[in-house]
């Protein structure tokens, strides 16, 4: 089976950005996403999700390894400084690489 | 004691003992939904049966109290506090703006000691939540006001659920009238209640959970969450009475002054002003103003507002 | 103007304008679990009452409707929509099959005005459900019936959760009867109008939505999603005569037979017809039908049972 | 026959028939919390009435019953059944323990046949919850009670969701007793029956899915599930008559005893005996007992208690 | 610490495939998977997850590299064309290999 | 862009475990982690998550290699033989090293 090798960008992340990142990755060139409601604790200490301020998000983009780039660099630049941000890539494969 | 606030307590003792009683986030949101619906339909009846004269006068006057509030409190945390600019900003927008939960709770307070209120109070908790928001971000971006993203952030403070909620009832409401809403009055009038008290053990839960923000936060940040609200009350009641409340009105509006706003705030300022740190306006608002008003703040304000007379 | 409605509209708004207001999922399926099982519980109540007979006559002439009111659809939606077989046939079951919000919709219209109904009417809506959804599958499967997965859609049409909720509530209602559904009354009767209230700001935020799916779907669908629900009204005014149901009980079945289905059609047709674009029938049931059943149909099909005379 | 049990068979019937109907997770919890907080409520307004010394005594019989009800069962699931000491000692704390809803069940039961009982019976349910699972640990761990991580445990059981809403329920009714309660009546007393109606639907899906854990268990455990309720509820009226209960307390404290925890024990078990498998105790319990309580049991324990004197 | 390597097989698709997926799942000799609920984008446009018709699940799939490749053709094959599905494999490893 | 590789701890495992493994992952070094609510179905039978005793998480961490390595080992010899767990090792590269 032939298959082809994309990215996979994971951004978790506070809830308030959710609106913001599916933007930005639209206009960085990524063909979808998705997104899963999740809790956790970092740097910032625990987000156990209980109400608004306290949501987290984890967001999944499937793309080219070089939007993936642009993306996690934007994200960081752009929210890593304030926002309770984490992200990390993998290299995942695909069967349907006109998809991503 | 109104059993109400003992669901308060039972939430954040049930948290600070580390217990793992948990509401569902789903509840959370609904019983907010709920509440949200339940007091904008209960104002929009009345509204309707108001002049538009008197009501415009009024609430003007809100309005402007609310664009206002936030300058002596981002006064108090520069000068006296020290805090940066941003923090200082956000935490004034936060007491600017109102706590839509405890002035149920004041309402509740009322009703319980048969004492007459303008029924129409809840249009001007809706026109209170959005004008401190953008003062607090004038504030924090003085000089640099190009850089907010207005569009992104009219659109938090003016179609965030609370506003679209509350003023969605109020326009219902006054579509419809008291005999239009009879059919659903058993869920939204008779329940609401029962439902605020749920929603007041969920909030428990959730300022427990804030307690260690607090003290990150020290002892400066304590007083102003005890203080403030006072100061404000009294703007409150000055205001009220120049537009000619009732004492019930009074109270109201004083309680709505020295409440700070824990969900509309929170998600704007987190979007125009990021560089924030959250857990300060959120740990004062929640784990010392919220508190302080339903347990303190109430009974005096109405107090005040039954003795002082100009 | 019904308060009820209101909400949908309020729902609708706040989705076109972008509003972050979002009901949690789980309140969504709490909503629709209720109201499936107390409008069954109400119908259950009286069918026990109703001579057996009388009901099995009228339930007989309400399949064979189901049966063949996709018929019509799936002709008009290939000869004049000129749309593929699966599209035009999945199409035609969801507006053979029926919406059971529109039908509490239309029940609280009556009851607002005092107009009566034959009360055992539930029991219809849940036999409407299923046979349009047989009939559209066959109609995209001529030729290739055997490719049908019919175990898994029986399982889906059959074991589905409206029809499982609806059919329940009948039999608990009809064993029980209404004495022995007095202590749960106060939930499932009197809180089901504000409930239904709620439900309908859940499919407003939904509806608004599915504004862009029209758009795709283009002139000829909207036509079809206003004129279509006349025409199956009709019928069902027709066959409520043949049946010889009061002035309510018909303009019931009219709206049952105006209107589509978005709960039970949908699912079954994405296993049974995946080639068909949901969007299409969806976007037509929910953002043209629905909608035009609530503020113009459920009113119009009342006059004409009332005027139309045999 | 009582409404609300037909909920339970409509729930155990959608599930065997593997139907697609499923409450959101968010509403079972939901439903739980309401159901702890309105029992405790109710139960608090009463024990306010009720002198200190008599609860006192009454009490103290109910916890050392609870601490006692798993050694007949422990003996009898490892001389009988030739369990392995963990899953024996792991069932005997489901069984000494209470099932929550069980007793609602029996109260409403009682309500519906105006048969009085000591209102403050709640005050019970509590109590028995955790000695049951502290004795079951220790029968688990004789000889190895080092290992036991009495601190998680000790948190588990005592601060474990249920115990706070029951106790924190009962302390806000006893604080503002009867008429301070009246305000938020409506939603913890009046509408409880129907939610405990959905809850019991609930059960019924989830019952119906241990129905596989069952076969695996065997015959002699779906016996033990018939039998040793019978047993525990001979104990429990022997306890009531000893403390002097009415007839109607009699038939809960029996219900009680005879009833099994599928709440707060299998989530203390899980962390005190891990290696207590918990398909086999949560089968029994959720699976045999729990039906057979509230469909044979109930009205049996209310026969014994008023027709054995001694 | 000796570790065994593996496919994760990802599929992320329309929540009315569940049942169909876990029983393809369990044919083709998976010995379990992880189902959560999430709301994405792709090219069959935006799924909220707001209502049924709406509502997306991620499927989790940790199995021996055939098995991975047999279900994830499958999937394509049956489902690829009418519904939404993306779906990617990811090389992963474990420590107990006889469970998967 | 310059990333950094780390390892992504996942744990499958019964919610009653959430407090216990959370506890573990901060003794044994890990800076953070993510949870979601899952439910799925391994050699313990199927787990819906309808009830509490029913419920499943997943559980993120990532990490240095012998944090990782270390944490599953634990995970594994602690409540592998009792409960239902189930846990994989992917290799991920993280752009802030410092962060895990
Ligand atoms: N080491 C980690 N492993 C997994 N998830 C993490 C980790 N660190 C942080 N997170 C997640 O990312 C969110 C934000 O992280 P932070 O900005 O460090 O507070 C946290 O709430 C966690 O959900
Ligand atoms: N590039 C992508 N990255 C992550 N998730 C995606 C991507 N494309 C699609 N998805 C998910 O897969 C679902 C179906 O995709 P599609 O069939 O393209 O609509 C979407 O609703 C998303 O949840
Ligand atoms: N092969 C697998 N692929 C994905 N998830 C699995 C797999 N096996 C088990 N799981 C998950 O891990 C949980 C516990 O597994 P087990 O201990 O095998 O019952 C299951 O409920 C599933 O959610
Ligand atoms: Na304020
Ligand atoms: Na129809
Ligand atoms: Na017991």
């Amino acid at each position: 089976m032939q298959t082809h090798s994309r990215k996979l960008l994971v951004v978790i992340c506070e809830a308030a950005l959710e609106r913001a990142l599916v933007d930005d990755a639209r206009l960085l060139g990524a063909a979808g996403y998705t997104i899963s409601d999740v809790r956790g604790s970092g740097r910032g200490g625990p987000r156990e999700g209980m109400w608004e301020a306290d949501r987290s998000i984890e967001v999944k983009v499937i793309c080219e390894a070089d939007v993936a780039e642009r993306l996690a660099a934007h994200v960081l630049a752009t929210y890593g400084t304030h926002y309770a941000v984490t992200l990390y890539l993998d290299d995942v494969s695909v069967l349907r690489p006109e998809k991503f | 004691m109104d059993p109400i606030v003992l669901f308060f307590l039972l939430g954040v003792g049930a948290k600070l003992a580390k217990s793992d009683l948990r509401l569902p986030e789903a509840l959370y949101e609904t019983l907010a939904i709920f509440l949200l619906l339940a007091i904008g339909l209960k104002g929009g009846v009345e509204l309707a049966k108001v002049p538009f004269a008197d009501v415009a006068v009024q609430a003007t006057a809100v309005v402007a109290m609310g664009l206002l509030l936030p300058l002596p409190a981002f006064a108090i945390l520069r000068g006296l506090g020290r805090l940066p600019r941003a923090d200082a900003a956000s935490i004034a927008a936060h007491y600017g703006s109102v706590s839509v939960v405890t002035f149920a709770v004041a309402t509740a307070f009322l009703t319980k000691r048969d004492i007459a209120y303008e029924a129409h109070m809840p249009l001007f908790v809706a026109l209170l939540e959005t004008p401190a928001i953008v003062t607090g971000i004038l504030l924090a971006r003085i000089g640099a006001i190009g850089a907010v993203r207005w569009r992104a952030v009219a659109h938090e403070v003016l179609l965030g659920r609370s506003v679209v909620l509350l003023l969605g009832g109020l326009t219902i409401g006054a579509l419809v009238g008291a005999e239009g809403i009879a059919p659903i009055k058993l869920l939204f009038v008779d329940l609401f209640k029962g439902v605020l008290a749920l929603f007041l053990l969920e909030m428990g839960l959730v300022a427990g959970g804030r307690v260690a923000d607090l003290r990150r936060a020290g002892p400066f940040l304590v007083a102003f969450g005890l203080i403030v609200p006072l100061l404000f009350a009294g703007v409150g009641i000055v205001v009220a009475r120049l537009v000619g409340l009732s004492d019930g009105g009074t109270a109201l509006l004083a309680t709505m002054a020295a409440s700070a706003s824990y969900i509309a705030a929170p998600t704007a300022m987190r979007i125009a002003v990021p560089e924030a740190n959250p857990a300060l306006s959120i740990g004062a608002a929640l784990g010392i103003t919220f508190p302080f008003n339903i347990f303190v703040g109430i009974p005096l304000y109405l107090h005040l507002a039954q003795t002082l007379r100009f």
